[in-house]
């Protein structure tokens, strides 16, 4: 039985991401949708609001590209190197130039910024469909003051005032996981950062996966299927989707990439050269994994360290 | 006497803070480092959880990111994001967090979200990530800096995550169930927090410091405790176990 | 390693649960720890608090026995049969006897009710610590005038009126999974109910298991792991704990029993009968497991189904 | 004509109201044999979901209870307590619940807690259990009884799950996201709803059953709708598949 949501990335991006759209690309370092938000730059999807606690990469890349309007985050770094330029770049106010008067005309990236246990919460309230989430967490910062959509209410119990954030229901969740069968129903380990609550809590989803398996596979271990198929709206195969990020048992963060991420961006001229090349140069993921060379993703590939299955029992 | 860099003396001062079986939330760099090195010292037990929801990590190598594969292949446990959040931090489970920040006050309020104005900012830093929650909610805060004038400050232009506000009445009113700012260690010195005021104070000098030197790094008039006590220097064994925990040098200068 | 909290059921008993303690003894049909119960009602524990959601036949059975003062509680049945014949006969209005005036001395047991999802989040509350948990149910239901812990607070989005609970922090959890190791690091598949829940949100934790495996095993699938041990008090080795219900892949539940507990709790009498016989007249599970006819449980034995494993790689 | 047993036509007659690609919250007995013959008739795409949080179930034998082993070998997916009713339920993904009850009242509002008063109650029934949270959130309520004048009342003693209240207005008041009671399949006849007032109302008679029948079985004078449909008959396949379902006959009567 072939299912009718699988497809390529193409289709699945043309098919379910909108102009103006809020898109939640998952992942906590882990699984990132590189191929997915490169195929967002091609197709040119303007006016996003981007949202996600981590905002790495390939958030500073569609921001260098103009597709994002507003980014919705908590985090906004280069995990374990530093900063995110191109994000910098959209929200810092301008320098004058030597001898030339402060620019009138700077427009920000608008953001919207949480705590991560504030935007996880949102996310989770999305999924889960609370009115509210209650936390204890920003009543000390400054962040509600600059964060409408923080507000407080009294706890019925102790009176006491308590922080609580609103859920968020993105348009469209992009998810990468590991092992998917045709009808979306996907196995993930390692780090599950927020790709279940992205899953639950959007509007369409689109489910890439390094391996499209039998529906038997996934059924031999029920408690490891984190996403049912049926809140899944696009199952693409597609192995590398997270390079240079990571996905375990698969293949290794490509680190390599991360620290050259800081001195390609140093401008935005020579952030647009490497989407030139490897973004718009290349026609898919296919296409962008032919040109780093093998031996690199022969050093990225993990030696195996399986786990000790466990039995379900029949009669 | 044994050779030491200003970060291998942050982390090792920092680390005999840690006691066995408390709960430590790590990130990585050198909170990574002093989690790791009172692990092999004094504190065997020490229970470490990533902020990325591994728990009891057994890293077969230096891990890049908070969210590295390595903290994860031989772990005890795994939770999600939200879970990590909710079930251990604000849960109470974790005694202690590291914490650093661009900017940190006399009251141990910590900056990492904008230089200048949160609308027009100057420098626009990463934001708080877990930082808040974790200042609100941890037992003893550890805060591991350099002691640069620039990073010490009266007041921060923003408050990301929470010290003692602007002193401990304001703090009580918050009702948190964290204990707030515990220790400031720097190159200099470490710092503690008054218990009446919150204010930050000086309780121990590192090797060859004086007040002076100390007060010349901190813009506003450091509060110095009655008897300021000499931080021990750190032994052969503490260096040689430390540079056995990152042997390639990823993180240790 | 030897780990100091290995010890017997009867030890973690008498350490752990003390009269008056609210107790949540954890399980959805799945893993109800008999064992745990039976030793409650051995060591005659008194003015218990019980909660759980679904309170069957061991919770029947510590009411009978006079152990629990109050019952907080979402739906009290024996599952798949009818109803638990102790619990009404502990709040049902006494029928006057034939020619007598109706009893004035009657003293039903307290109860504390919920729906599922209202208990079961109030457990989640108390594991997570949430202040208070809003949702959307009770509102159109008779419980929140018969209980006043479920309150309303007005949604600050919304101005709606919205459902809230207080977390729920037992005293005492008892949980039982498939293995763990000698620290309580605990590995559950299968039907996994508020096992986590329970763990976390109790201020002592009593976790028995079929298994003690080697760290090794829990250390090469975390993600299978979900209760760490230290939020874990007690270990204890105890196999056929939950009969008679089951442990998924272990050994199936005897529905004969269920069936049968029907006609033992006819009458008040006839159950301390039963008491008598399987509780107080043996000294531990072992010694009760001797009773059971091996065939019997030869034939509660599941054949294997076992999961396709995963690898989460090295290097 | 086929011979069926009146368990048998509720069963049938509830099973078609059911749409391929639906999701069902499914409890044992009559819903999960009305789900699994839908399944294998006009529906193969249902998605069958378990208050136990197992989802897409593929069981070997006949589940004993809900929780039952053999709904979690072979399922697709598995989850805990708390989330099976905030993802799945509250979360909004469950278009059908199938609701049964000590007491059914004109407005479809259910007692399964107490016959008597609340606090000295002449019978203590189970409880709600998931039924108020199922009644609250799906789209489609189903409710399968048989047609007794004890479980039909004017109201019920107790409001379990909610109905409509004592009307559509008071029910609106509510902003439940679910829609409230959809049919009640019973052995004499279905009924539905009233648009405007919410009343239940007669709208289909099973074969050989009158008006009068289900009168005399209901204690208030019941709306009639004004075109009364005939119930077609359940039919050879519909009997033999539902008796394939249960060939050890552990519910069929």
């Amino acid at each position: 039985m072939d299912s009718v949501k699988t497809m390529s990335m193409k289709e699945a991006v043309s098919k379910y991401v909108k102009d103006g759209d809020l898109a939640y690309l998952a992942g906590f370092t882990h699984m990132i949708p590189f191929a997915a938000g490169h195929e967002i730059i091609r197709q040119k999807k303007r006016n996003l609001v981007l949202a996600r606690a981590t905002p790495d990469i390939i958030y500073d890349q569609m921001i260098a590209a103009g597709c994002a309007k507003k980014l919705i985050f908590s985090y906004a770094g280069n995990p374990g190197v530093g900063s995110l330029r191109c994000f910098r770049r959209a929200t810092e106010r301008p320098k004058p130039k030597e001898g030339q008067p402060a620019p009138t005309d700077w427009k920000p990236l608008e953001i919207e910024e949480y705590t991560h246990f504030g935007l996880s919460g949102r996310l989770f309230a999305g999924a889960t469909n609370m009115p509210f989430l209650p936390m204890r967490s920003n009543i000390g910062s400054d962040l509600p003051a600059n964060n409408p959509a923080i507000k407080t209410v009294k706890d019925p119990f102790t009176g006491d005032d308590v922080s609580v954030v609103p859920p968020l229901r993105p348009d469209v969740a992009v998810v990468h996981v590991q092992r998917a069968d045709r009808n979306g129903n996907a196995h993930i380990w390692g780090i599950t950062g927020e790709q279940k609550d992205a899953a639950f809590a959007a509007k369409k989803v689109i489910l890439s996966a390094e391996e499209i398996v039998d529906e038997s596979v996934i059924r031999s271990d029920p408690n490891r299927t984190l996403i049912p198929d049926f809140v899944v709206h696009a199952v693409v195969h597609e192995p590398w989707c997270a390079h240079p990020s990571y996905v375990q048992g698969y293949y290794d963060r490509d680190n390599e990439f991360y620290m050259q991420w800081d001195e390609v961006t140093k401008e935005h001229e020579t952030t647009m050269k490497y989407m030139d090349e490897w973004v718009f140069g290349v026609e898919d993921r296919a296409e962008y994994m032919k040109k780093i060379p093998r031996e690199k993703l022969d050093r990225l590939k993990f030696k195996p360290a399986v786990c000790t299955p466990v039995d379900f029992g029949t009669m | 006497m044994a050779e030491y860099s200003s970060m291998e003396l942050r982390i090792i001062v920092a680390a005999r803070e840690l006691r066995d079986h408390e709960s430590v939330l790590v990130g990585v760099g050198e909170p990574n480092l002093a989690a790791n090195l009172a692990k092999k010292l004094q504190a065997p037990n020490l229970n470490m959880v990533y902020e990325s929801g591994a728990i009891g990590s057994n890293p077969y190598r230096m891990p890049l990111s908070i969210g590295d594969p390595c903290l994860v292949t031989g772990a005890k446990s795994i939770c999600s994001m939200y879970e990590q959040f909710a079930y251990y931090l604000q849960g109470g489970k974790i005694d202690v967090g590291f914490l650093g920040g661009a900017q940190i006050d006399k009251f141990g309020n910590i900056n990492s979200t904008v230089i200048g104005a949160y609308n027009s900012p100057k420098v626009r830093l990463p934001g708080s990530g877990g930082a808040c929650d974790i200042a609100s909610n941890v037992k003893k805060i550890i805060i591991i800096t350099p002691h640069e004038a620039r990073r010490f400050v009266e007041k921060v232009d923003f408050r990301t995550s929470p010290g003692f506000v602007d002193g401990k009445a304001a703090w009580r009113h918050l009702k948190l169930q964290g204990g707030g700012p515990y220790a400031v260690v720097t190159d200099l010195c470490t710092m503690k927090f008054d218990e009446e005021t919150g204010e930050m104070t000086l309780v121990s000098l590192h090797p060859g410091v004086k007040v002076e030197d100390v007060q010349k790094n901190t813009p506003w008039k450091l509060k110095v405790a009655a008897k300021v006590e000499q931080t021990p220097a750190p032994t052969e064994k503490e260096i040689a176990t430390l540079r056995g925990i990152d042997p390639g040098k990823i993180y240790l200068r």
